[in-house]
């Protein structure tokens, strides 16, 4: 029951940072980085808040995990994709969406390779980003799964 | 009918009139009415408390907690309700916003607030609760000394207005397939969830109204989901896109920063509901008691789960246990104010609260709760918060 | 467990990327968190709706309503409760305000609020009604056209917490032959008022806190008297003295402006309950209807006698009705949101709203209502609103 | 139940506007006033407000009633004593408490006098004031006598 009012919304009205990048690739754009691309990058853009390696922080190091955080992005995330989506959407925090599909690749390369989770050669694209294997993948319980909204 | 008094007896001397003071205020004409109020001048220190964890480079990644030891009652001022942002309250032209649903659905849509104006809306008081609320509590090796602003003050209390999501899921089709939603604010992180399809059916809200008026700015103005109960995040601010998949897929959020690491190093994902939890607010820490005597006891309490079924109170470290008053209404998903009248004899002793709530659930001790959860862990802490009352009335935050 | 697709399926132009709208606010980081909230700043409309009768020669008598058309569910946020003033809002320092209880007790007191912060409190949402709400509708020839601000606005509902009353009457020692109470406020007229014992042992509350925080200054801080349900120049703001007497003063307000002179010239005196009354919120004068189609009729009731017990719609002007929904919780003397599903087919016709309350009390008609009172008589107006809508959409004040 | 933390209020401590002079007046002060003594009074502070004779309004003319105001307090009010208590807690406006008991007596008076309801020649006092037989007395009903909190 309603009024009916909602408007017809094209795909091409449909921004990125409207769906996600899921964990078999579907979303991903064409493009690719390695770690070697990333490092620059990742020094000029991201090092000011998550530490000159990505270890460093303070800001949730994404290499890890430490004393400072214990899920760190690039080995304790089930999901390489998830690097990909999230850094292109909210990354740097004061520029959020201003980098290229290359330099996200590049970026999400760098911290995979730095968490020893893929080696300095690849390059992720959206064939090998999925493909990835995420060394906690595996070790969550689904608790909604299991018990749906009861708390746990 | 006036009876004509003796000299005597009606010209008593009305001394007061000359020796009782008369505050300049009670002389003079006052202010004219205004169109928005704002609080009195002497409460200027009621505010909410800032924590912002990495305040040199990352300003914008910032909380603020209600100041719940300087309020009453249950429901929270639009000024004060907490806020996580996790990249700052965005300026948003509400002219220029949409809500689009798209994905599995048979007709993808988009709606402006004009159009959304037309539609039922609903009306509840839920408490909102970040899954990192008492974070300090979780996670510092020695209690940390601070007001139950910095200590619990990541859970609210408001009436929300808006249109059940049903209705516009409804009006897009879902497909069958359709199992998940995944929401997104129009914030600079594009901050999204997963949500289970049954969730938003349930009793998911577009709240475009709290406390009666429009969504505050930092309250996702002009428009945010609302999931009775779910942990704070998921509710999304400033909404803008509810995706439909047939799986959730797996966001940032989801993967790391609202999951939960156990003891054995495995973890949890996907945790939804707040657990029932409850405070005493009056007394609590930073407060000194004034000398021995009557003082009434009074805190909150409130679970994802539903309603609070009753709500204990320890006067003396949890060896014995009396059951407080529930203010009426007590309803679902919403912050219930209890009370008890005691006596403080002077002595030192630690008074304690612990909620039950209608699934059966309590809250457990701090020693249980950090048994199950890796060392590190601290969301959806909902252990018992003791407070320690010293022989000189100072009230303090322990761990027992 | 990724799936290798086809390059195809993995790599579909994501086109939107490039084509869709991106806002500003959604590419930068926000602001900071803050401690006290308003509202945005589209929203800055959205104020009360000021009346100064008396504007040139005496501003401080001066009132503003709540924009109830502007606003959803049923608690109003603070900063939007109706003021009356009937000497302007006096800028009181806390420190220094003391609450007298006095005359035929055993032990005349007073409190200041470091006592009063000690005491039980109670917490309960009421509306409070300005017995000369809906007074245009009442006396004006014509129907004026405005908002809800103006026509109705003088009724807001919140969240109170205080002290029973109560508690300080029992520890002062009420005398047998204390019967009355006569609370006065500590603003420039000393607004002043003879309340029944009987209303201030039941259910009066010196009220402290609204929707959570200290009461806002037009509101009466730092305490007001709260007497649910009775019209609101009762509930004494800024309240600084109760003098227990054995009969009424005849105050001011109790010999003539808040009395009501009926048809046949004698007067009713000590009119305190404020009676059923409810109004439609959404559509209601000043708006248009944005065309044919679906529509949810929105609006409120109350009662000052207990409950709503039902609310019927008429889209025919009164020649048939259907019951509307409410908003649970259903509570004694606090608003109540009603609605009702409707389709409206483009014609002109007459929309309103008629309460029963759980005494089984009724919306009179506004003929019935003018029937029994004196053409200048405008207190206690409750009749029935009707919205008139033209063909072309226009959402007027008319008269039945 | 409470903490009994209330502290005694000596009557010394009693401003007068905690009370209210009562209709058999028993609070009146001592003093006195005549219509002639309020007339000057008045002009100088209350007729900016209820008119230049008290009929003209624009606020609540005391005196009436009028097309103004149905209820004016020299002629509407059950009580005489109300008038005193009224303007001496209450009026002017802008200076409330300011005026004298002398001066409240005269402006009652006058106020009455204007009404028809006293003469001009005689002085309202504690005596007198409470004695004067209010036109509009005896016209009311009482409604929570009659039927307590329930709405008329
Ligand atoms: C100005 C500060 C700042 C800069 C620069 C910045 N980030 Fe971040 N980053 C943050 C903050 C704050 C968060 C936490 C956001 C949240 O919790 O939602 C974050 C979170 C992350 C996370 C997720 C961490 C986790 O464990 O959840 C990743 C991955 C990340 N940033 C990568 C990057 C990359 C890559 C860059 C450079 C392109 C970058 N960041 C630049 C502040 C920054
Ligand atoms: C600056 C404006 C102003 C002045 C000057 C003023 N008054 Fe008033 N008076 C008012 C207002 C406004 C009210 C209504 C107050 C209320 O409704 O509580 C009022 C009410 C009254 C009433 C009660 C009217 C009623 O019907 O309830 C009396 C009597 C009165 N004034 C007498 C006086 C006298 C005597 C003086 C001069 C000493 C005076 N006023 C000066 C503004 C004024
Ligand atoms: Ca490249
Ligand atoms: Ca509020
Ligand atoms: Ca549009
Ligand atoms: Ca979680
Ligand atoms: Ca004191
Ligand atoms: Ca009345
Ligand atoms: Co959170
Ligand atoms: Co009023």
């Amino acid at each position: 029951e309603g009024p009916g009012l909602g408007q017809p919304l094209e795909t091409a009205e449909i921004p990125f940072y409207a769906t996600y990048v899921k964990p078999d690739g579907t979303g991903l754009p064409e493009g690719s980085g390695t770690a070697a691309d990333g490092e620059a990058l990742y020094a000029a853009k991201c090092a000011s808040c998550h530490g000159a390696t990505g270890s460093e922080g303070p800001v949730m190091p994404p290499v890890g995990p430490n004393d400072i955080w214990a899920k760190p992005a690039g080995s304790y995330w089930p999901y390489a994709t998830t690097l990909f989506d999230y850094i292109r959407r909210a990354m740097p925090l004061e520029a959020p969406k201003s980098l290229s599909d290359d330099e996200t690749y590049a970026l999400a390369a760098y911290i995979l390779e730095r968490n020893g989770v893929i080696d300095a050669e690849t390059a992720m694209t959206a064939e090998t980003l999925p493909q990835v294997k995420m060394p906690n993948h595996g070790n969550f319980l689904d608790v909604w799964a299991r018990q749906g909204a009861k708390p746990w | 009918s006036a009876a004509a008094g003796t000299a005597a007896g009606l010209l008593q001397p009305r001394g007061a009139r000359a020796e009782a003071d008369i505050p300049e205020w009670t002389k003079a004409a006052g202010a004219r009415a205004r169109g928005y109020g704002t609080p009195a001048a002497a409460e200027a220190s009621v505010q909410r408390a800032i924590i912002e964890p990495w305040q040199d480079v990352a300003p914008a990644f910032s909380l603020s907690g209600t100041p719940h030891h300087r309020l009453r009652g249950t429901i929270t001022p639009n000024g004060l309700h907490y806020e996580v942002h996790h990249g700052g309250r965005p300026d948003i032209d509400p002219a220029r916003h949409r809500l689009m649903i798209h994905g599995l659905v048979e007709r993808p849509l988009q709606f402006d607030l004009e159009a959304l104006e037309r539609y039922p809306m609903a009306t509840a008081i839920h408490f909102l609760e970040c899954a990192g609320n008492s974070l300090f509590n979780a996670v510092m090796p020695e209690p940390m000394q601070a007001g139950c602003d910095m200590l619990h003050g990541l859970v609210s209390n408001t009436e929300w207005s808006g249109i059940p999501v049903k209705v516009l899921m409804e009006e897009a089709g879902v497909q069958p397939e359709g199992k998940w939603v995944v929401a997104a604010g129009a914030d600079g992180p594009s901050l999204a969830r997963s949500v289970p399809m049954e969730k938003i059916m349930q009793d998911g809200m577009l709240a475009l109204y709290q406390n009666g008026e429009r969504i505050r700015p930092e309250q996702g103005y002009p428009m945010r989901l609302l999931l009775p109960g779910f942990e704070g995040n998921m509710n999304i601010k400033w909404l803008t896109s509810l995706w439909v998949t047939e799986a959730p897929v797996h966001t940032k959020d989801e993967s790391g920063e609202y999951t939960e690491i156990l003891a054995d190093g495995s973890s949890l994902q996907f945790t939804f509901a707040m657990g029932v939890k409850s405070f005493i607010t009056h007394p609590s820490a930073t407060m000194t008691m004034s000398g021995p005597g009557f003082y009434e006891i009074s805190g909150l309490a409130w679970s994802g789960a539903g309603k609070v079924a009753k709500v204990e109170v320890s006067a003396d470290g949890g060896a014995s246990w009396a059951e407080a008053a529930l203010a009426a209404p007590v309803l679902p998903q919403a912050l219930t104010r209890f009370s008890l009248p005691w006596h403080w004899d002077g002595s030192p002793l630690v008074l304690m609260s612990r909620a039950t709530d209608e699934t059966g659930a309590v809250q457990p001790a701090r020693a249980d709760w950090k048994a199950r959860y890796h060392a590190s862990s601290f969301l959806h802490y909902n252990a018992i918060q003791p407070w320690q009352i010293t022989a000189e009335g100072a009230v303090q935050n322990v761990y027992l």
